[in-house]
């Protein structure tokens, strides 16, 4: 309803424009209890995660201090042998779960991240190039992301999982792991990225503003990322938003297929396979925890992601 | 049209020959299927002598050569693990795997786009956002997980329903159905629920997000000002507009539920294409392996195929100027 | 009691066809490879042949030899190399035909042909002939005093049958064609086949012809098999009453099983044992640290047999479920002895000691390789033992990964520190002297992925397979025994325990084995 | 005197904002009767095209009617919601979209539209109504109607398409059609038409009809009557030719003077200093005081001016009259 052209009136600048299209976001976010809550549960479990070995009180990745007699102890209750007692009780190896889960979650967080950001570098890159430069290049990349989609996310990370296994020297084995899967979850995710991205390109680059950048001789570098990448930000934040819980959800699922974190240091996701085998037996401790842990997280993430593309498009307030 | 056709054809074949290409490259690193293959007190001479015949002490390069060459032929090798054709195991397991992807994917799509519907058209209901939120819950734990506590709950503490497998199934020469039991179709509510429920959300919420966009354009609004009613405007208008995005999205998504039905087949015992997947990967079972990721990959080009196909279809706006594949 | 109701209607419909109460539902973890009796030589492939085919000798529940195909045997007191085998008359294969002398010797040599995976079970058979339709002689390349303990797993097909179906061959992987024999069976076993899909279901229903009918219980008219690979899925299916009998019991279940009013366990020690082998040559093949290899200082590796707490290991991870070892000897085994078997007290001090007199204060690090998906609760065995190394300073990196990328490891001697299991088939010390102290080469050692080489222990290996003097066989057997437990090649761990869990109705003798006979069951 | 076909009294449209309560139509009045156009013009954010919204109900959420009235024929409708309300909309009101482009299901083939929205409207076989759908375009002047009906609406041409859009708006015989921008989208040689194509339609058929648009050239074509509409609220109403020619509201003044058609004959364009304030900073008084060559004390005092309170024309404490006029 207001008049773009109006010179009396105080129009923000650009710089100010980005402000208050910042405090809009920040509006949203305070009228949605949702949003507020999620972030909150999200900001608690990542600080958690980081600051794991000053809260945790055992170091669960430290084969040296477990005693395997602690085993199966329950919540709260002293172990039979030991006598020691635990918060959320013990796993199968003794390890203390409220620890476990800190580090774990640590684990899951790094992989989440970390794949996300692989995943989001390549797409911005391949679809920017395939958007912007056309021809060859786009056809090429294009049907890479076919042939990508074509295979299915988890099959892919299976593939990777696997010739990584077995490429890395043995001895390197154990750390290499978690760098795997992130290879493998940011290498089955980026195409995504890639479509939005070249979605945004092939819009903006037609653009009146893109064009005179053009002709006054700005390299197609910078006019991509000072022109055409911010208007596919919001897209691409949305996206990893959500990506973000799907990698953590994925790193869980290829553990389950035996491909996941091991299980020295065992991620959230190895945590709840391992659990999952306690179902029926009554230690349902060491699944229910983690599992609890995950789905706060991932549902935590998704509910922000949902609101933040929704903020985001002004177009569905 | 039909250029394009066969240009999407050829383009296809190709994929396949990469994807085939990359997937054998990759088997030599999964493990070595000698050892599974003979008994622990085999000599060493028995271990060379099946390498030989297998040919495994050929670069992958001559494997894969032989193993298109045969495949062209429609022979798929036999089984290290089973012995058989590889083509009639996978002919034989198929129908469990389409049957399951199938009700899941009914599932997916019915529940998909009404809750989609639903959930775009009172934007801001309690039941929009209960059914929102709830959704995500699906999404936030692994699918193995998911089924498991399916089972928990339905087949052991309840024991409403069966807890594997596919019940009785008759068999059609061709095909083997669940549909005509009741313990086949009992079988099949676990599985196809665990299968089902993430690719419903994805569903629900791309319908949503798609529907709110289309519910603003300048036709909805007049045909408002037309005065037509509110359930030929949400589901003649927009609806069918909403259709167009969500078909592509929604083709792959249904490609990728046979890729997913290899947890659930794990989990329920699903006598399925995923389960003799995973089968093979731990018994390194070559022949199956490419095949399988030779079968995924013709469905997966197919559904594209299909989707684009279907494009002309739904929009008018594309059987003018045939050559954009999508949006 | 609603809910009972409910679980029984389920239970109906879910067997609808073969609702009757003798149907046995029977799972395990994994489907038999193949129906040919020769093409595998693995656990679940023959538990399931022996429901239909039948063996000369075959080992009953309690694992003493019993005549089966074969209703005596003799050497021959001049010539050792000579067996004769007196058969069963009045036996018949499921299709009618009768069994003589000339489908033993068609099926003993097919069990020998190249693409037998059991001709390595009966390598000392030199030839194989009919004596008449009731008699065989057997001629071994040596004196072989355990011949008959080698033929459990040798079944008998007809002979008839497989040149009229040309199956005479044993199944060829690479060979392109499937054989007859692979996918129908024609034995003369208590049990005949109905159907069978791969990995799905095998039904088997009572064979009426069989000469044993009244000597053995067969309680069950039919069996219908299914594999099922997820342990939950597996346990949920009996505690749901869609299954009335599993093998591969999940350890921490097992409690659960026996809390449940309908279901009970049966446990018996197994023939397996798991053990850990370490690299004792000079070199490590993955990062030697410096002064050379540590597993190659004895006093190391008695330091690791010191601080291995299996007793800690039995209790938590294995429930119970284990016998601690002293030696990677399964009990039932010719030569096992208590005093063998004394597990060395865990002494995490004199551990430290010892590794400080090797040198080795600071301790070392080094890769561990273990398989996730072989033995019961494999990796997180090699868990625990991470711990425990690592309390005498040794740093230990797991790398657990698959049974298809684990074995090739050991056996590519690519591995310094490995799990393994072993069972004995033969129920004699030999088997395991020859496959896993002799020196590694083509014949002998094959599974040795110690790099252990001891030219006496080869020696007497050799010398014992052809001893027909018990007594001096059994002495050479004790010394070798007291060699390499001094020499500490391998870190036994522990004799797994076997459980089955069933219905409370099913009556079943665990087998040592693992190998089911659904002939033995009662219902109770 | 006939009863006008639409009558707007004292209409308010509130927007609840978190900067608080913008009204973006400030008590609106005016009537249109049957046969006539009045036009309804102003600057972009004016409120005129919320006014159209309003009248026919299509007012996007959080906006709403809170006080005033919209009488069609006489009888209240800006209290109807739901089946009451559609069953006015394309029966009795019709309305026209700035886009031919968007206004149409790209999906559908004019004919489904057309039909659906006589078989919506009218107790008329499916089969009539196609031939009714044919007429419809006929009238709207689209060549060889029945061949094109079953076309889609990206195979016509942009004027063609505004004019499927007008058959849209006509086919179930309204009596109010409300005009948004109906010819901003178009080629210039087009709009002309489209403007001779309303104003035909309008006489032909007696419709009543509310042009909406920001362009005085289309208004001084088209238009019997013209509001001026300023920041919400109405500036001037008048027969066209006199608020053209004799601008009474200094506002209209300046706008007259800026509109290249309307300022015929004049030497050079002029411009009105400043720009229409945003909804949430109205000033008091008379919401144009503080650009206004003309302004007193009086004029940034509440009340504002309204048509009631001052001339029967221009909102305006001090309109100009004919004689200033001439000497500007």
């Amino acid at each position: 309803m207001s008049d773009p052209q109006n010179p009396a009136e105080t129009r923000p600048a650009p710089g100010r424009m980005a402000r208050a299209w910042q405090s809009d976001l920040a509006y949203s976010f305070r009228h949605s209890p949702v949003a507020m809550i999620s972030a909150l549960v999200v900001a608690v479990l990542v600080l958690s995660a980081v600051f794991a070995p000053w809260i945790a009180p055992h170091n669960p990745f430290d084969p040296g201090s477990l005693n395997l007699m602690n085993g199966f102890t329950p919540p709260g209750a002293p172990n039979a042998f030991t006598g020691d007692t635990f918060l959320l009780g013990t796993d199968d190896q003794g390890r203390d779960v409220f620890s476990t889960i800190l580090y774990g979650m640590r684990i899951s967080l790094f992989v989440g991240f970390s794949a996300v950001l692989l995943a989001m570098v390549i797409g911005v890159v391949l679809g920017l190039l395939a958007g912007y430069l056309g021809g060859w290049v786009e056809s090429v990349i294009m049907r890479t992301a076919d042939i990508q989609l074509t295979f299915p996310a988890i099959l892919v990370a299976m593939l990777i999982f696997g010739v990584a296994k077995g490429i890395t020297p043995p001895e390197y084995r154990d750390q290499m792991a978690i760098y795997v899967l992130i290879l493998a979850i940011g290498l089955s995710d980026w195409v995504q990225f890639a479509r939005v991205v070249r979605g945004a390109t092939l819009v903006e680059k037609n653009r009146d503003y893109v064009q005179a950048a053009r002709l006054v001789g700005r390299r197609p570098f910078s006019i991509m990322i000072r022109h055409i990448l911010p208007n596919a930000l919001n897209a691409v934040l949305v996206i990893a938003t959500i990506s973000l819980a799907l990698a953590i959800i994925a790193e869980a699922t290829l553990s389950f297929l035996g491909v996941g974190a091991p299980p020295t240091k065992p991620s959230l996701g190895t945590l709840i396979r391992i659990g999952q085998g306690y179902m029926f037996s009554g230690e349902w401790w060491i699944l229910l925890f983690p599992a609890l842990t995950l789905l706060a997280l991932a549902l935590s993430i998704n509910l922000l992601g949902d609101w933040l593309r929704d903020a985001l498009n002004p177009r569905l307030r | 049209m039909l250029a394009y056709i066969i240009r999407r054809v050829a383009q296809s074949i190709l994929v396949l020959l990469i994807t085939g290409f990359v997937a054998f490259s990759m088997f030599s690193f999964v493990g070595d299927p000698i050892e599974n293959m003979l008994g622990q007190e085999r000599t060493q001479a028995d271990v060379d002598r099946l390498r030989g015949q297998l040919g495994l002490d050929q670069p992958f390069v001559v494997q894969y050569g032989k193993f298109l060459q045969q495949a062209a032929q429609g022979n798929f090798g036999l089984s290290y693990r089973q012995g058989r054709e590889v083509s009639a195991i996978l002919a034989e397991r198929l129908p469990a795997t389409l049957e399951l992807a199938f009700v899941s994917g009914l599932l997916a799509l019915g529940g998909g786009i009404g809750f989609g519907i639903l959930t775009a058209i009172r934007k801001r209901g309690f039941s929009s956002n209960a059914i929102m939120t709830l959704s995500l819950v699906g999404v936030s734990l692994p699918t193995f997980l998911i089924g498991i506590l399916l089972i928990f709950l339905f087949s052991v503490e309840l024991g409403w329903l069966p807890s594997f497998g596919r019940g009785e199934v008759v068999d059609l020469g061709w095909w083997t159905t669940g549909f005509l039991t009741v313990s086949g179709l009992k079988a099949l509510v676990l599985p196809a629920i665990t299968l089902g429920l993430y690719q419903m959300t994805l569903i629900m919420r791309l319908v949503r997000t798609e529907m709110l966009e289309v519910l603003r354009m300048d036709y909805i609004r007049f045909a408002r000002a037309r005065g037509l009613r509110e359930r030929s405007i949400n589901f003649r208008h927009a609806l069918r507009n909403t259709l167009v995005p969500v078909i592509t999205i929604t083709g792959l998504q249904l490609g990728s539920i046979i890729a997913f039905a290899i947890i659930t087949e794990t989990v329920f015992q699903w006598p399925g294409v995923g389960l003799l997947f995973i089968n093979a990967v731990q018994f390194v079972d070559i022949p199956v392996m490419a095949a399988y990721l030779m079968m995924i990959s013709v469905m997966f080009v197919g559904i594209n195929l299909i989707v684009d196909l279907l494009y002309f279809a739904i929009d008018p706006r594309l059987r003018v100027d045939g050559k954009s594949g999508g949006h | 009691m609603m809910k009972h109701l409910l679980l029984a209607a389920t239970a109906m419909t879910l067997t609808m066809g073969a609702a009757q109460a003798e149907t046995l539902r029977w799972a395990r973890s994994g489907d038999a490879l193949t129906l040919d009796p020769h093409a595998q030589n693995e656990g679940p492939t023959l538990a399931m042949m022996q429901q239909m085919m039948e063996p000369l000798v075959l080992r009953n529940p309690a694992g003493e030899l019993e005549g089966a195909l074969a209703t005596s045997w003799t050497v021959n007191p001049e010539n050792p190399d000579i067996w004769t085998f007196t058969l069963r008359e009045g036996v018949t294969f499921h299709d009618g035909a009768a069994f003589t002398a000339e489908d033993v010797v068609f099926s003993m040599e097919r069990a020998l042909s190249e693409n037998s995976d059991m001709k390595g079970l009966i390598s000392s058979v030199a030839s194989v002939e009919a004596n008449g339709d009731y008699e065989v002689i057997v001629t071994t390349k040596g004196p072989n005093p355990l011949l008959p303990a080698s033929l459990p797993n040798i079944l008998m097909i007809d002979k008839d049958w497989a040149e009229a179906n040309s199956t005479v061959d044993v199944q060829d992987v690479e060979g392109g064609e499937e054989t007859f024999a692979s996918q129908n069976v024609n034995g003369t076993g208590p049990y005949m086949l109905v159907s069978r899909e791969a990995d799905v279901k095998t039904e088997m229903t009572r064979f009426d012809g069989y000469w044993g009918i009244d000597e053995f219980p067969m309680a069950y008219s039919d069996i219908v098999y299914t594999p099922i690979q997820n342990p939950s899925t597996r346990i949920a299916a009996l505690l749901s009453g869609e299954v009335d009998f599993i093998q591969d019991v999940p350890v921490q279940d097992l409690q659960r099983v026996e809390d449940s009013d309908e279901l009970k366990i049966m446990s018996s020690p197994q023939n397996r044992v798991i053990f850990f082998g370490m690299n004792v040559s000079d070199e490590l093949v993955n990062g030697n640290p410096e002064g050379g290899n540590p597993l190659a200082d004895v006093r190391v590796r008695q330091a690791m047999n010191m601080a291995l707490n299996r007793d800690a290991i039995r209790q938590v991870v294995m429930r119970g479920q284990s016998i601690p070892a002293g030696v990677i000897m399964p009990p039932f085994v010719s030569g096992w002895t208590e005093e063998l078997n004394t597990v060395p007290a865990t002494d995490l001090d004199a551990a430290r000691a010892l590794m400080a007199e090797a040198g080795w204060t600071d301790g070392f690090s080094i890769q561990l390789d273990c398989p996730n998906d072989r033995y019961v609760n494999d990796e997180a065995i090699c868990q625990a033992t991470v711990g425990m190394m690592a309390q005498i300073g040794i740093t230990v990196n797991l790398n657990a990964q698959p049974k298809a990328q684990h074995f090739p490891v050991v056996n590519g001697l690519e591995s310094d520190f490995y799990m393994m299991g072993w069972g004995v088939p033969s129920y004699d010390s030999e088997y395991i002297f020859n496959f896993l102290y002799h020196t590694k080469g083509d014949l002998y050692g094959t599974w040795n992925g110690t790099r252990y080489s001891n030219p006496q222990i080869d020696e007497m290996t050799q010398a014992i397979a052809a001893e027909v003097d018990l007594e001096a066989r059994d002495a050479t057997i004790a010394q070798m025994w007291d060699i390499v437990k001094e020499d500490v090649v391998y870190l036994p761990v522990h004799h797994q325990m076997l459980n089955w869990a069933m219905r409370n109705e099913v009556g079943a003798a665990v087998d040592a084995d693992d190998q089911v006979k659904v002939k033995y069951f009662t219902i109770d | 005197m006939t009863q006008p076909v639409l009558s707007v009294r004292d209409l308010v449209v509130e927007i609840p904002t978190r900067h608080g309560i913008l009204r973006p139509v400030d008590g609106v009045s005016y009537d249109i009767a049957a046969g006539e156009i009045l036009g309804v013009v102003g600057e972009s954010g004016a409120g005129k095209s919320m006014t159209g919204n309003a009248v026919i109900g299509l007012l996007d959420r959080p906006a709403r009617i809170v006080s005033g009235q919209v009488l069609l024929k006489g009888e209240p409708i800006h209290h109807l919601k739901g089946a009451a309300l559609r069953k006015l909309r394309g029966r009795r009101m019709g309305m026209i979209f700035q886009d031919p482009l968007t206004s149409l299901n790209p999906l559908l083939t004019v004919g489904d539209q057309l039909t659906e929205t006589i078989l919506e409207h009218l107790d008329l076989s499916v089969k009539q109504a196609r031939e009714r759908a044919i007429a419809a375009l006929d009238e709207v002047g689209i060549p060889a109607a029945r061949q094109r009906i079953d076309s889609y609406p990206h195979e016509f041409s942009g004027g063609m398409r505004q004019r499927v859009v007008i058959a849209l708006a006509l086919c179930a015989e309204p009596e109010l059609i409300i005009a948004d921008e109906p010819t901003t989208a178009l080629d210039v040689s087009v709009q002309a038409q489209i403007i001779a194509l309303l104003r035909r339609l309008c006489r032909e058929r007696g419709v009543a009809v509310m042009l909406v648009t920001h362009d005085m050239g289309v208004i001084a074509e088209a238009a019997d009557r013209v509001a001026v509409m300023y920041a919400g609220r109405l500036a001037e109403l008048g027969p066209v030719r006199d608020v053209v020619t004799q601008a009474r509201h200094p506002y209209t003044a300046g706008l007259m003077a800026s509109t290249p058609v309307a300022s015929q004959g004049q030497k050079r364009l002029r411009q009105i200093p400043g720009a229409m304030p945003r909804l949430d900073a109205v000033p008091a008084g008379c919401a144009f005081n503080p650009r206004c060559e003309r302004a007193q004390s009086r004029c940034a005092q509440a009340p504002g001016p309204t048509l009631q309170t001052c001339d029967d024309r221009a909102a305006c404490w001090f309109p100009i009259t004919h004689e200033q006029e001439a000497a500007i």
